[in-house]
């Protein structure tokens, strides 16, 4: 059933087992974000060392696409550079942009393209979307802050 | 239902639409387009302005509407201004408090204070928020229970010699509950507080009269009254809407102009200016004309026996929390509920797999919401169009989303 | 022609329908009613907030609509504000810029300047003169010449360091006259001043293109572009409806709400609380459609066409004088006339008993009609259902009233 | 034709040839009325002499229908008690509101009867009726500033 293409087993998983999920003390910045049309939150740290994300935590309350949303997220992120970061969340945003035309680049996306099916529900990419554009925001905040001297 | 046409569309997978979003608009009847269709295309002309045939019928056809909407809510006819919502509506109102001149009944200054309720729609709310801050006044409010009844205990100790305005809605959008109105006008009428009554879910479910209820202000929306999008009211009492200040200023309000400065029409004129949403009135008109022939006594019963009917199959289903009054006494038909261990948004979800379409999230109720420290609720209302078998539908939908997400 | 279902209906005696009052409001194709009844009977649901397969449907269908608008002027999507009216987008603008607080750009005071001409409708008048009153600002304006045009040589004087808006018409709803936005935009440009368009009279009638123009805000009515009543447009470049307040508060504008304040989603959401008219919106969007079917250069063309036939007939008139350019440069399909001995209500009349309608009186711009010490003129005004033939039948009109009254 | 209705020859006459019309310098008060959708205007001047209307006159501009009625409201009052032209304006208002149903009262009403057609041009009730309201807000002001001490 079309239901199944949205809730593929492993965002059942992330959402039932989120990862990186508890703020951790270690942070360079923390960002809060909400998606104002239903009321879901997360808020997320983050450390940046060398360019390099170092450290990454969140805690939130949403529905299993935020939560599996972010949590595959930060499993991606975690150990890359920002810039490989950013390659990987233009591509799952474009996924999401794709109205059920795209499948996703397994290799840049891992987990995060059993997401694919959210593109087919326009009300849901915002949920998809809210912990990555917390994640954008927090280290574009993170390189501004390294920045000075 | 069979004067419903979008009702005999199929939804995903084929489904017939179960349609249990009426608190956020209702759906029309033919009639309604049609009203609108005829307006278009036999009399459109810019109303007040013209001196031709055309003119003659639009005008005529729009204020045919404005008497419909008079003597459905029991209003004179010059106390109904067509704004385009309730939103619209109640920011007029602040607006026209805060044009008035210091030392007017409607100025308020630093030492006065607005009270409103916790259950408030942010369209009840935000507007006096802004109108505290542009003001220098204090926002104050009644909160609720635990069971989603206002603390009416707290009446004497907020509403003071400092209260000004008293504004507050006539049935939760998210509770379904139905305020005590005579109580809470009591109290502003014994400081000389005006009264705004936001009426945008009692006036489409059961007959509301402005003069008996005894409010200084109302404001509903069409497009949750079977009418067309774009259409609202604001009611107010003849004597407070001739003393108050206008918000939009332009065409068809104005007494006279010149460079430096101008004067105002009377009201309904004054709070009207440019040209109208003349089909959306003429709509709204046959909108009210088809409530009407049901009789709103029969629209309130049928509403009353699906509230009840709602009530007991939600008592039995396992794992549902129902937020607001358990009983149907004072209480409209509106079912807001949680279910445990699933978000509203994935309930909302699976039941719109079903062809079912509820709304899921705080429902421009956060302060609400975070009072009863949940992120939101689904929420199912129900309208004339609903059956029984429609509660049913939902029930199984419900029971569907907690074994498809293997809670129960 | 044949797409216009009102060009069909008999008039007073018989008669066919003249309608020369498309400046007032224009008429509609069948392809914008059937656009509105078929949102209605098939995707009606409250944008922004369902999370149903309606609402889904309703919301593509709405935010399509703003994505015409925006390719129809050369705008970004989110530039693109649904108001109720041209009238209701330029208070929004007045509002806004109160409601900035002091130090931002927005905000007026003692000292500042708002220039706006002479030749404006009372919407693009009183809202200024309303947020001077606020502000403690001073009006000031740009006459007009006999001629009709503006007085160009009062531009350096006018608008100088203190001028923080210029707000003016494209083209005038009484004389016609198409106003030289570049120098006025350059003008503004020079002191830092924001400028505001009223492109009421000049969207529905040639290609506008904002980033072209140079403007900063742009105002126009659904109505009067084929598009249903209750739907206008506001247009403001991205950063500056970023840095602005809102002016109506409520549901779908917000970020986040407490109880005791509240922050703003981004634009253009945040100027658009309440259920927005979103029938209205798809209708809108079907005009514009229709619109550029049509082709807004062959639109002009024909227009020109109308213009030049009219005022060449009207010259020919005795007794007739034209109110504003007597040639077809820089001048759009607005024919404003006086009639020696007859008043225009008695015009108007005599026209209207031979289907034509036309408008009369001030025309909302009172302060024009004094200038040049008149009580109002008879309007006639074109669109592209309009015929050569059109202009013949209003002549012999004329002259039968003339006739009527013993005059000629 | 319908046209023929509105404007009978005695509303031309009127309208040619307006009666009262030229502001006298004898008034109690002035009022000043307009018709905000068209622009027409009305100065009346008037003085009330032992409840009886005394001597009125006025000034304008305006279309045939509201010079012509305006002429014709002072020919009817002048010389009449306040009360006596109170139930006239009655009178004509009701007719004015009839839709084309009825005549007028010609002992009543006069040449007024003339204006009986107007009733059926919704737009014109407000020109027939301009001169009539600014009568009688100047009569309301004449008597109670003849009521003061
Ligand atoms: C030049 C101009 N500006 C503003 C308006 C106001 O438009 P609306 O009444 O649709 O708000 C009009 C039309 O009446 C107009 O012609
Ligand atoms: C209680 C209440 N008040 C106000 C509103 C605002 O109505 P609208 O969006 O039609 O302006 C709504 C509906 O959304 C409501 O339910």
């Amino acid at each position: 059933m079309e239901l199944d293409s949205l809730y593929q087993e492993v965002i059942l998983d992330h959402y039932k087992h989120p990862h990186h999920k508890g703020l951790s003390a270690e942070k360079d910045v923390q960002v809060h974000h909400v998606n104002p049309s239903c009321g879901d939150e997360v808020t997320l740290n983050l450390s940046v060392d060398g360019g390099i994300v170092s450290n990454i935590s969140w805690d939130g309350v949403g529905c299993s696409i935020s939560q599996a949303s972010t949590s595959i997220m930060t499993e991606l992120v975690t150990g890359k550079s920002v810039a490989d970061a950013y390659i990987i969340l233009d591509n799952f945003s474009e996924l999401m942009a794709s109205k059920g035309t795209m499948k996703g680049n397994e290799d840049l996306l891992e987990d995060a393209v059993a997401l694919a099916g959210v593109s087919k529900f326009p009300a849901r990419i915002k949920c998809a979307l809210l912990g990555w554009m917390a994640f954008k925001d927090a280290s574009v905040q993170a390189i501004d802050g390294s920045e000075k001297p | 239902m069979k004067d419903f046409p979008i009702l005999r569309r199929s939804m995903r997978g084929g489904k017939r639409l179960t349609y249990l979003d009426s608190g956020a608009t209702s759906q029309k009847p033919q009639s309604v387009i049609d009203a609108q269709s005829t307006f278009y295309a036999e009399k459109n002309a810019a109303v007040h302005r013209g001196a031709h045939l055309l003119a003659e019928e639009a005008d005529a056809a729009y204020e045919g509407a404005r008497k419909i909407v008079a003597n459905f809510i029991g209003a004179e006819i010059d106390e109904v201004v067509f704004t385009k919502s309730a939103t619209e509506s109640i920011n007029a109102i602040a607006y026209s408090f805060s044009n008035s001149g210091a030392g007017s009944r409607f100025s308020l200054k630093p030492g006065d204070s607005i009270v409103v309720t916790e259950m408030e729609h942010h369209a009840n709310l935000i507007p006096w928020q802004q109108l505290a801050r542009r003001t220098g006044a204090t926002l104050k409010w009644i909160p609720v229970t635990q069971e989603g009844r206002l603390d009416y205990s707290t009446l004497d100790h907020l509403v003071d010699s400092s209260t000004k305005v008293l504004a507050f809605t006539h049935q939760s959008n998210v509770l379904g509950t139905i305020n005590d109105v005579a109580q809470l006008v009591a109290a502003a009428k014994k400081v000389g507080a005006l009264t705004v009554l936001d009426a945008c879910q009692s006036v489409p479910h059961f007959a509301v009269d402005v003069k008996s209820l005894g409010v200084d202000f109302l404001a509903f929306s069409g497009h949750k009254t079977l009418g067309p999008t774009g259409i609202g009211i604001l009611w107010g009492r003849a004597e407070l809407l001739d003393a108050m200040e206008p918000y939009l200023y332009g065409g068809s309000m104005i007494e006279s102009v010149t460079m430096e400065s101008a004067t105002w029409a009377p009201a309904p004129r004054k709070f009207e200016a440019g040209v109208p949403n003349m089909a959306g009135a003429v709509g709204f008109g046959a909108a009210l004309e088809y409530l009407n022939s049901l009789g709103m006594e029969n629209v309130h019963a049928w509403e009353q026996e699906l509230t009840q009917y709602a009530l007991d199959k939600f008592s039995e289903l396992k794992g549902v929390t129902v937020i607001g009054p358990k009983d149907a006494i004072d209480r409209g038909a509106v079912i807001s509920f949680t279910v445990e261990g699933i978000h509203p948004h994935d309930v909302g979800q699976v039941l719109d797999q079903h062809g079912i379409a509820v709304r899921t999230g705080h429902h421009c109720a956060w302060p609400l919401m975070k009072k009863y420290g949940i992120t939101g609720t689904t929420r199912a209302s129900f309208y004339i169009y609903n059956t029984l078998a429609d509660i049913d539908t939902l029930v199984a939908g419900v029971i569907s989303a907690q074994e498809y997400f293997k809670v129960i």
